[in-house]
């Protein structure tokens, strides 16, 4: 027996806090195209190694390099930045209408906006994505109705939620996009069961979940591993590490496993990480998990390296717990500005056509800001029905819910 | 007809809409090839195969949580929880999600899943196998919580939960899966096979949620009961000579409130029963629609007859169950005022 | 005595107790280095050391299983669950273990620790900001759970909870946070630094648990209610005129039932008001003991003002809320019944 | 895209069932000695494969061989065989009494003796394990009085958890056995918590988790690995996987990651997997472990290999979903035998002396028993006051309990 040591607790702490200089020098990271494409039906074993390392597609001159490059055509990738500078311009937007008290709260996206958009595009109509609150891009990149997304936001008389939701809790089924919780975690098995419901019925479609960083602590993320590596279901987990759950940094989620990549080991489960501010390498690991899975190979673990750069919410003030500075010393840069350069440098785009969409967008978002305006705002205007309040809790009212809307004179 | 037991009525309710209904599946701890820890979904596994019918990993908000995305797809999942006071892992998944899906979806998905559990004492099962946690659900609005009390209502009220496009918590009393026990543990218990109510209709039928059932009419008070209380109730009655009207809920939410208050109007009386701990037991909630609505026609003091304030205790199990001599003790008491 | 905001006497609580005694930690999500969403841990880290007030995973089983393990040590935990609507992934483990632990093992092993979360609604925080769970805890033999309504009990009650051998829930109205908050929402709140009730003794006291408060004494009829509610029954008291008794319960378990018998036998009738859903609510446990024990005193139906039986609306929130009106309404049939 | 192919839902199976003729000469078993031991700083990365085989050293023919051998000496290993049987001796006749209605309910350790009892002996005085139903030996292994634990199992006058708990949920603080729950995998985090303590109060002492191989699926199961982690508590996670959780075959739990030591990878938790039927193993290996977590190196993960060779519980029969012939063709053999077999082969114990103790041990759980049963058993003879019943709920009474226990007329 070893002599007795006094032992103490570690408790992880972030690099930086305000008031230090923030350095990611000492943070690999692997240059692009450097990373093997395994065959889908790879063995999860034979690639542990890319849990741990970056999938990236753009290198630093904007050139779409290695064996993840050259999935997506002019088009796709002009769409790709439209949308990201769609779903930029619109939390622009829904930010200052926040703060004009004309809604309660919203969360954006700054920086982040390649993960939810890029993903989209890999998958088909009629998969079901079960999102949390920071993934509006997988409707964005649909072309989805910005004012009916902004009539939730407003609680207003055209709110799709009735009222009844926080601002950004979308809910659509028809493209695809789970009914928002607000509970961390839940929806990660949720997603896997719907997954297997699909496998069960002999359908063709798959189920992405999604999860954040700091969530991936919650319970219903091993529910989730658990089943999706027993019943091999055909879902993609998705983890978005931003580095940051409100005021905590990944560590605390993270502990002493390298990457969050790295919990789909424990589960057999193929697990790969991917720049998340690269357009190119999401879309391609994406689109590489989607087809594991409907080869009925199973489950895939992604996590997307990528970072918060505003606050969690409207809420919150990050200047509070970490340096100021910490977002521009971000080594994978902004999703926007580096597909832009890819596109130039590939001469099918330039700064003032950039310029031009910008302002286009900016339009659009207005006129639909416009438009969902007339409808109200949660404190003006056009609001829902305080009858509304009594509906959906069931399929027919029941008789004690129908005592309590006459009692409530509504 | 044919006789069953309430645990055959319960795998036929599930045989009977997995044959009806392809959407329909069904899976648990230990349901698959075994067929459950009490034999409900013996043999369903090989009748519809491994698809639909299947063993699960013990992890009961995986469970739920799994049955809600397969909702959201469009099946109409029947699981099991192994014991009611296992149900606590999944509590969140049943609050926040299940109950709260139409709703905060405004009906855009919905979770039509049905949750059944074995609950209740009487079995010697400790703290751990024998809670009554129905006023956990009562609470949540979204639910549906049912209860049967006997092999015919069990099938039928099974076929309405999951054919019920909200979820919908089954809960099982233990004691009563062979024969109606009455508290008198000292006594044997008629099977259900000798007993009337074990006559089960065959093939589809339902009984609706949220329709009480006057097990037994009478002028002077008014017994609310719901599970295996229903039986001991009805000993009680016996036993005092009173004339009591017995009311066997079936199904706790919705209530059936007008059944509730035709009779109390009627009596004047009544005399809440129920197994589970007093403090915000769904006793309370009983007790004061009864307050509320019958206020000017009681005669005396509405009671409860409930489990105690504690955990079910292993040894003391007779003394904790809310026998009929407790019952009855409350029937006369209630009279006398 | 200083001038605080709720906040920051709950704060001081925990300061007070982390400096008297080395077995009291703090943790829970964004509680370290930050000092929690609300901030009620700010500058706690600093103070006691990472050591003994940290950062947890977002966890909330975990935060109160590796309390209770932390307390079968012999460690005082107070962890804080971010919102009340978070609660639920940890029900088991407080259910099934902290509140059972010093039964099931006959005084073997126990688990002193307090559970803070902020509650109820009222601040356009939707479904998942806004609830009052209050009664899936009441129902739980073994916890005693505590509401305080402004700061001088916030940090008297919350250094009781901390000393208390018992897992507490301490449920924190976050509508009160700042100032006493009436149900009037389109006028100003009035800040705790002008209010009398922000005046808090500074250093050790405490509140003992299992006391309710006579907050207004009256002859005509007994409000119970707790939390944010007592002032909105003030509101009511003031608006209608009517010489009402208002009780503040600020504990729920163990419950204080001699003040409110002593209430309502005099004034013989009874308003029982909080934001919670109405069906299984606490104010049925509240009506039924009420009934039970008052019964021929009572002159009028007792009446709950509660929460609707939805969950808790974003846009249509005033619609919800319980305010004024309807306690005031309450009253008014009260005493023409 | 690659072509619409159908979905199905995979469900693992156990490979044999009632009826099969069960072959396990498929299954791998390293050689006793062929797995190095690795100094207990060693980083988790290095000792990834040690999740993937078995540390075993008895052999067959009875030596003690490898790196891992030799830590005990004689006397300690007549003492572990000692262990061993008084818990399978204790069990036979408690299963009895269960079967003569002297108790509701048993559960027994049949084959896995020498997981609890070799684990107790790595450990000091102080230490805490938090243990599952299924490890009995942790006190037997301390020569913990049996009358007492008999006492408990008839809920008699002297049980000293006064009638309350169901048989077998003992608690001895005391003796580092923490109040066994019931409710599967919600003390494992608790142990997590119990070593943080320790560590913030720079103490010395250590905890152990217990889990099956069922109840890792169990959502506390990830809240423990993610604190034991972040935290680098000082604890042992024991998985016992005895091959089943009741009816169900370890597959549905384990999924597609090839053990349940390899859970503890994707967290950076050290894992080694060891044979559960090897006394020598267990203590070696749980020695290393309780090193580590002493040196303040943080958790470890170690997975028991073993079988379940009686019924999950009195209530259970195995015979209705494995073959009768499984636990005879479980290739690890039988603790007591191969321990026997090695202290034979030392020459330090022999048939005659196997067969003296075996009769003495039985006469001493006899003893005890009658002993206990002076005391009464469930249904009759002395019984716990059902005064008792009100007591404890709180540390003092309130005033409903005591009205309520007044209404009771106790
Ligand atoms: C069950 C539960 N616990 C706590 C919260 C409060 N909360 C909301 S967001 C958040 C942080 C989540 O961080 P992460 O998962 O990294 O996602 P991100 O916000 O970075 O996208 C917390 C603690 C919650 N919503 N649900
Ligand atoms: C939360 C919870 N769910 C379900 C059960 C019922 N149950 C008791 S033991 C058991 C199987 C456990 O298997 P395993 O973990 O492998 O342990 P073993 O019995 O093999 O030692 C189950 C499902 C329980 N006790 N608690
Ligand atoms: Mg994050
Ligand atoms: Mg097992």
């Amino acid at each position: 027996m070893s002599e007795k040591k006094r032992l103490h607790l570690h408790v992880p702490e972030p690099e930086f806090r305000p008031g230090d200089t923030p350095d990611f020098s000492n943070v690999t990271i692997p240059k692009a195209g450097s990373v093997r494409r395994p065959d889908v039906d790879v063995s999860p074993e034979e690639i542990r190694d890319l849990a741990y390392s970056i999938i990236r597609v753009l290198n630093r001159d904007g050139d779409a390099v290695g064996p993840w490059a050259d999935l997506l055509s002019d088009d796709e990738l002009i769409r790709g930045l439209r949308h990201m500078m769609t779903l930029r311009a619109f939390d622009a937007r829904m930010m200052m209408a926040q703060r004009q008290g004309k809604t309660s709260f919203y969360m954006q996206h700054l920086g982040e906006e390649a993960v939810s958009t890029a993903f989209q595009c890999a998958l088909e109509k009629g998969d079901m994505n079960f999102p949390t609150y920071r993934q509006a891009g997988l409707l964005l990149a649909q072309d989805y109705p910005m004012v009916k997304m902004m009539n939730q936001i407003y609680s207003n008389e055209e709110d799709p939620l009735k009222g009844r939701q926080l601002p950004i809790m979308y809910s659509e089924k028809e493209y695809g996009f789970f009914s928002i919780s607000g509970n961390l975690g839940t929806q990660y098995i949720q997603a896997v069961g719907w997954a297997m419901a699909s496998a069960i019925k002999n359908d063709t479609k798959i189920a992405a979940g999604w999860i954040g960083d700091g969530s991936t602590a919650e319970s219903d993320f091993h529910a989730a591993l658990v089943f999706a590596s027993t019943y091999k279901a055909p879902v993609i987990l998705n983890v978005v590490n931003n580095q940051w759950a409100i005021s905590t940094f990944q560590g605390i989620a993270k502990g002493g496993s390298g990457t969050f990549a790295a919990r789909g080991h424990g589960f057999g489960i193929p697990a790969l990480r991917v720049d998340g501010n690269d357009y190119l390498a999401v879309y391609a690991v994406a689109k590489w998990a989607a087809e594991r899975a409907r080869l009925n190979l199973g489950p895939t673990m992604i996590e997307y390296v990528t970072y918060r750069a505003g606050g969690h919410s409207t809420s919150d003030d990050p200047a509070a717990y970490r340096p100021k500075e910490e977002s521009d010393a971000w080594p994978l840069g902004d999703p926007i500005e580096r597909l832009k350069l890819h596109l130039i440098s590939k001469g099918i785009w330039s700064e003032e056509r950039q310029l031009q969409t910008e302002a286009e967008i900016k339009d659009t978002v207005l006129a639909a800001q416009k438009e969902a305006e007339s409808h109200g705002t949660l404190h003006s205007g056009g609001s829902p029905s305080t009858r509304d309040m009594f509906e959906d809790v069931y399929k027919e009212m029941p008789p004690h819910l129908r005592r309590q809307r006459q009692e409530a004179g509504i | 007809m044919s006789r069953m037991t309430m645990i055959e009525a319960i795998r036929d309710a599930m045989d009977v809409m997995m044959g009806k209904n392809d959407d329909v599946v069904v899976f648990g701890e230990d349901v698959g090839y075994f067929g459950g820890v009490f034999r409900c979904t013996h043999g369903l596994q090989e009748k519809y195969g491994k698809n639909r019918c299947f063993d699960a990993p013990i992890n009961e908000s995986g469970i739920v949580g799994a049955a809600i995305g397969m909702a959201a797809y469009g099946l109409r999942p029947c699981v099991e929880v192994q014991f009611a006071d296992y149900v606590y892992p999944a509590y969140d998944q049943i609050v926040s999600e299940a109950a709260r899906l139409r709703y905060r979806s405004a009906g855009d998905f919905t979770a039509p899943i049905t949750i059944r559990m074995p609950t209740g004492g009487g079995i010697f099962g400790g703290q751990t196998h024998s809670q009554s946690p129905e006023a956990v659900f009562t609470q949540v609005s979204g639910l549906k919580v049912v209860v049967p009390s006997n092999p015919a209502d069990a099938k039928g009220l099974l076929i309405s939960a999951i054919e019920d496009d909200d979820p919908v918590i089954y809960l099982e009393p233990k004691r009563l899966y062979n024969g109606p026990f009455d508290g008198h543990h000292d006594q044997p218990v008629t099977p259900w096979s000798k007993h009337e109510l074990g006559e089960v209709p065959d093939g589809y039928y339902n009984v609706p949620l949220g329709k009480a059932k006057v097990t037994r009419e009478g002028a002077d008070v008014t017994i609310i009961a719901y599970g295996t209380m229903v039986y001991v109730a009805e000993a009680a009655v016996k036993e005092t000579g009173i004339d009591a009207e017995i009311i066997d809920l079936r199904c706790l939410l919705p209530l059936d409130e007008e059944t509730i208050i035709a009779s109390v109007k009627k009596t004047g009386r009544c005399v809440v029963v129920h197994e589970a701990t007093l403090t915000s037991g769904f006793g309370g909630e009983l007790l004061s629609r009864v307050q509320e609505t019958c206020f000017y026609h009681l005669e005396a003091p509405i009671q409860r007859v409930t489990g105690w304030d504690t955990p079910y205790p292993h040894a003391q199990e007779w003394a904790y169950f809310p026998g009929p001599e407790r019952v009855s003790r409350a029937l006369e008491q209630v009279m006398e005022a």
